[in-house]
């Protein structure tokens, strides 16, 4: 059986095809899934990909989150499907209360485009299954508002369940506690600021990411 | 009107008493407001190329995988597998000396569109910038600093949201560019052979249509105030200034590239400097048709728009097409799902005018062929008088430093050589996944999903140099380039260019013009290197005095196993260190 | 039609860098004194009633994780 | 100190992409009925004499080529 990933694209995605390169790459079918209809085509897991959906004007993801498609997305979530947001991905999820806190701008105020190392802090989700706990992945990051915030007791709460899922050793955007990437309670729902999908051919010199794309066809039993 | 204030009126448009004459002869009457601003911002100099296109001529265009040269949108070359890249540059200079964010973003925002004109899905973004010295407490250098920061803030604000990535560029401080900063951006797209569009209205009958953003009154006689010199004046001409739109530009770019797939496009063209003028009088002439628009079925974004503010609007983001009256629903219901303008706003006709109606009656009607031949200047090309007072630097009587890892230490810490990261790192250089060697090589190695194939492509310009030996820094210029792409593994095959010079009405500058473009076509002669694109900005003048001559050069090169390429750096212990050349 | 004017602001003790950048700003233009400078939104529309305002606010012109609003109606 | 509260809004006439977007989005939550929708920034800061005011909007807190500004005393 093949899995069949899903991948929303909104106005203003611009990671979308090249997460459905990555997510071919894997030997899963990528599926097209339009913001405008309300339709996960029977999908078995779902990416949000990075772009500036709705050109990230008032906040990045704020506008993305309310488009019909989404609304089968956090059905989909609440069900326990697997749910991947990357970057702007992270954005609108946050923005959809999928996930904990917000992504705020980088205090340094500018973009931010460049390989930083990370460390996988938990596999026990459907989306770093196939990482090995504690490896260093080195991993593009490129956005304005990665800088992730929750409160003081979120936080708390966070790292006490091992939500935490990924976390920057070079700290690109000023995040909380160097958080890269979180997951939701019920550890389907996955939200990350590094862009795996373009680390993960050959020809481009590294596949570190694949190993995150790839992992929900190690949950699926694929 | 009576005589003056016609004289005043056309002089207030930029038109000289030879040009309002030589419209006279064409016309065979006085022309009204309207076709006097078509005539105005066609025969601009950022239009019209008044003054440098009898010396472009000199540039050599044909070459073995040349399959557009210069005259379209963009030239573009085979690179193999049935695929061509599309590839120009251009200057944003004065939008962006008056306002820098979205003067350099406008300018990402243009070139991508003229690619996209080409039917090509633009690939990659490359930056050629300068400034003025940006060191120091001086009131100079903190306005340079500012411009440095908002240029690259508008072409990463820009590129990022658009999803281009930003793969190569400069940055070249010098004294010569306080107050007149150079933003020049090359954009290079992917194309299969077959797929590749000209410009050019046909078929009489056939639809105009309008995709993309609603119209405003951006930029109204931008073309002809990007011809001007800069001066305490144009500050006062801010509101010319557009704001891009990268969001819309993104479906624009998706919703063209979808209306191509389905064939239901005869032709594009991208709505740049002088608005729907420009577009419509350019695919008329080139297609020996006629183009009738009717300004009141232009989607606007103000009320009370005159027909001639309309016609030469160049709000952002806009393309027009042409296409069969069967094809109108269909193209609409498409424009509709990217969220996009889509108006049918003319038709192509039979009598060879650009035609404007409002209403349903004409106000306005001028040959096509006529707008699109500016009257053009040939100088007499005389050798300066600095050049012979340029001081003799004989550099065997340079003082040896007394250390020379201090000297070594200073000079890479110095503005020009020192790393570009905080620049380009501000730049999305790998979305679309296909940068195979990103920012901080000699050129940038771009592959093509699903084949072994690559290009690479480097920008250079020796402002200096060239102006102290226009000719001989044209030649390096190129030759610079060539060695950008040979260290990195890649067959130079083609050239765009950016001629960014002073005042050509001035001596100095018309000769380093001439000179600049012979250095340039000698080197691309004897490289194999034609020229298949490029773009003229001249009056780059302030009070002060004029730029250096900066001639940018874009090169591009082909790789047929993109996996074959170098990169810098010492890669191991031990390996040897040979040195090639003289 | 009502005009309606949103002010949108970090709530307190969330990191502004905004407003920080702002005030380091200051000093090198000449202007001293100046104490905690705070950059938010201003969101101007016009609406039919005000009855859905709290709600557009709430749901999209606000984000209740980082920011505060508050709004009336200016003509 | 002084309390000041600054609006800066896109020109009339200048693209307001934001705006546009926001606009856009209103209907998809089930708000309809709603006019032009414009979006700016909210600046609120302390100093300690308004004296200086006008010219901190002018040459730093709003581009005057594509935006405009208001400021009073709140507080
Ligand atoms: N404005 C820019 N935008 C993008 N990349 C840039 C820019 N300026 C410099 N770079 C990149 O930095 C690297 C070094 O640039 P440069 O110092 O001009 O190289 P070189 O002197 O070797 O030609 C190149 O990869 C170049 O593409």
């Amino acid at each position: 059986m093949t899995l069949r990933v899903g991948i929303t694209v909104f106005p203003g995605s611009n990671c979308d095809r090249d997460a459905m390169h990555a997510v071919a790459l894997t030997g899963a079918e990528p599926v097209e899934l339009w913001h405008a209809d309300a339709d996960l085509k029977g999908v078995d897991a779902v990416i949000v990909p990075g772009g500036f959906s709705y050109g990230d004007y008032l906040r990045p993801g704020a506008i993305a989150r309310f488009a019909n498609v989404m609304g089968e997305v956090e059905r989909f979530a609440r069900e326990g499907g697997p749910v991947l947001g990357v970057c702007n991905g992270f954005q609108v999820l946050a923005e959809a209360h999928l996930l904990p806190g917000a992504l705020l701008q980088n205090t340094s105020l500018r973009f931010v485009s460049r390989r930083v190392p990370c460390r996988v802090e938990r596999t026990d989700t459907p989306w770093t299954a196939a990482c090995e706990a504690g490896e260093t992945l080195t991993l593009p990051v490129a956005h304005n508002e990665g800088n992730y915030f929750a409160d003081e007791r979120t936080l708390a709460r966070l790292e006490d369940e091992g939500r935490v899922v990924l976390r920057y050793l070079e700290n690109p955007n000023g995040s909380a506690n160097d958080i890269a990437g979180v997951c939701s309670e019920g550890r389907n729902v996955v939200g990350i600021m590094p862009h795996p999908e373009r680390v993960s051919d050959p020809d481009l010199g590294s596949e570190a990411g694949l190993k995150i794309i790839s992992s929900v066809l190690v949950g699926a039993g694929v | 009107m009576d005589e003056l204030t016609i004289r005043d009126t056309y002089t207030a448009l930029g038109l000289s008493d030879f040009e309002y004459d030589r419209i006279l002869e064409l016309m065979g009457r006085a022309p009204n407001y309207l076709e006097l601003s078509l005539f105005s911002v066609m025969w601009s100099e950022h239009c019209g190329y008044k003054n440098s296109r009898p010396l472009l001529g000199r540039f050599p265009n044909d070459g073995e995988r040349v399959l557009q040269g210069p005259g379209e949108n963009a030239g573009v070359v085979e690179v193999g597998d049935g695929w061509a890249v599309a590839f120009k540059m251009e200057s944003h200079n004065h939008p962006s000396a008056v306002e820098p964010y979205e003067g350099a973003a406008t300018g990402a925002g243009g070139i991508i569109r003229d690619i996209l004109a080409m039917g090509a899905r633009p690939v990659a973004l490359l930056d050629s910038l300068r400034f003025g010295p940006t060191e120091g407490d001086s009131p100079e250098a903190s306005r340079n600093r500012y411009l440095l920061r908002e240029v690259v803030r508008g072409i990463g604000g820009y590129g990022n949201a658009v999803g281009v990535p930003t793969v190569g560029g400069e940055v070249v401080f010098d004294a010569s560019y306080s107050g007149n900063p150079l933003v020049n951006a090359m954009c290079v797209g992917l194309i299969r052979v077959e797929d590749v569009l000209t410009a050019r209205a046909t078929g009489e009958g056939n639809l105009v249509v309008l995709i993309g953003s609603k119209t405003g009154r951006d930029g109204i006689h931008g073309a002809t105030f990007a011809s001007d010199e800069l001066s305490e004046e144009s500050e006062s001409k801010r509101s010319n200034v557009q704001v891009g739109d990268p969001f819309t530009e993104k479906m624009v770019i998706e919703c063209c590239l979808k209306l191509l797939e389905e064939g239901l496009l005869v032709s594009l063209q991208d709505l740049g400097a002088a608005g729907i003028t420009s577009s419509a009088s350019e695919m008329a002439a080139k297609g020996g048709v006629g183009i009738e628009i009717e300004t009141d079925k232009v989607p606007l974004r103000e009320s009370g728009m005159e027909p001639w503010e309309v016609m030469i609007s160049e709000s952002q983001e806009r393309m027009l097409a042409i296409i069969e009256p069967d094809k109108r629903d269909e193209v609409l219901v498409l424009t509709e799902r990217y969220g996009l303008v889509g108006a049918v706003v003319g038709r192509v006709a039979d009598h060879g005018e650009l035609r404007v109606l409002h209403d349903g009656e004409t106000v306005g009607s001028v040959p096509a062929e006529y707008l699109a031949d500016a009257p053009t200047y040939e100088r007499e090309v005389v050798r300066p008088e600095y050049l012979d007072e340029l001081p003799e630097v004989d550099l065997n009587k340079l003082p040896e430093p007394e250390s020379f890892n201090e000297a070594l230490l200073k000079l890479l810490a110095s503005p020009n050589i020192r790393s570009k990261h905080s620049v380009y790192e501000q730049y999305d250089s790998e979305v679309q996944t296909n940068t195979v060697v990103r920012p901080g090589a000699d050129a940038a190695v771009m592959r093509i999903k699903g084949t072994r194939h690559g290009f690479a492509v480097a920008t250079d310009g020796r402002g200096r140099h060239c102006y102290l030996d226009p000719r001989g820094g044209g030649t390096a210029t190129v030759l610079e380039a060539y060695r950008n792409l040979s260290c990195i593994g890649a067959e130079p095959v083609a050239v765009t260019d950016c001629l960014n010079f002073g005042n050509p009405e001035k001596p100095d500058g018309y000769f380093q013009l001439a000179e600049c473009i012979e250095g340039i076509s000698l080197a691309c002669e004897a490289l194999g290197t034609p020229v298949v694109s490029g773009n003229v900005s001249l009056y780059n003048e302030t009070e002060r005095g004029a730029i250096h001559p900066t001639p940018i050069v874009g090169m591009v090169g082909v790789l047929d196993d993109v996996s074959k390429h170098a990169t810098l750096g010492f890669k191991r212990e031990g390996d040897m260190v040979i040195v090639v050349g003289d | 039609m009502l005009k309606v004017r949103v002010l949108v602001r970090p709530k307190p003790g969330i990191l502004d860098p905004q407003g920080e950048a702002v005030k380091g700003a200051l000093p090198a233009l000449g202007f001293e004194g100046v104490g905690t400078v705070h950059v938010g939104r201003l969101i101007e529309l016009e609406v039919e009633s005000e009855r859905d305002v709290d709600a557009m606010c709430r749901r999209l012109l606000a984000n209740p994780t980082t920011e505060e609003y508050e709004w009336e109606v200016v003509g």
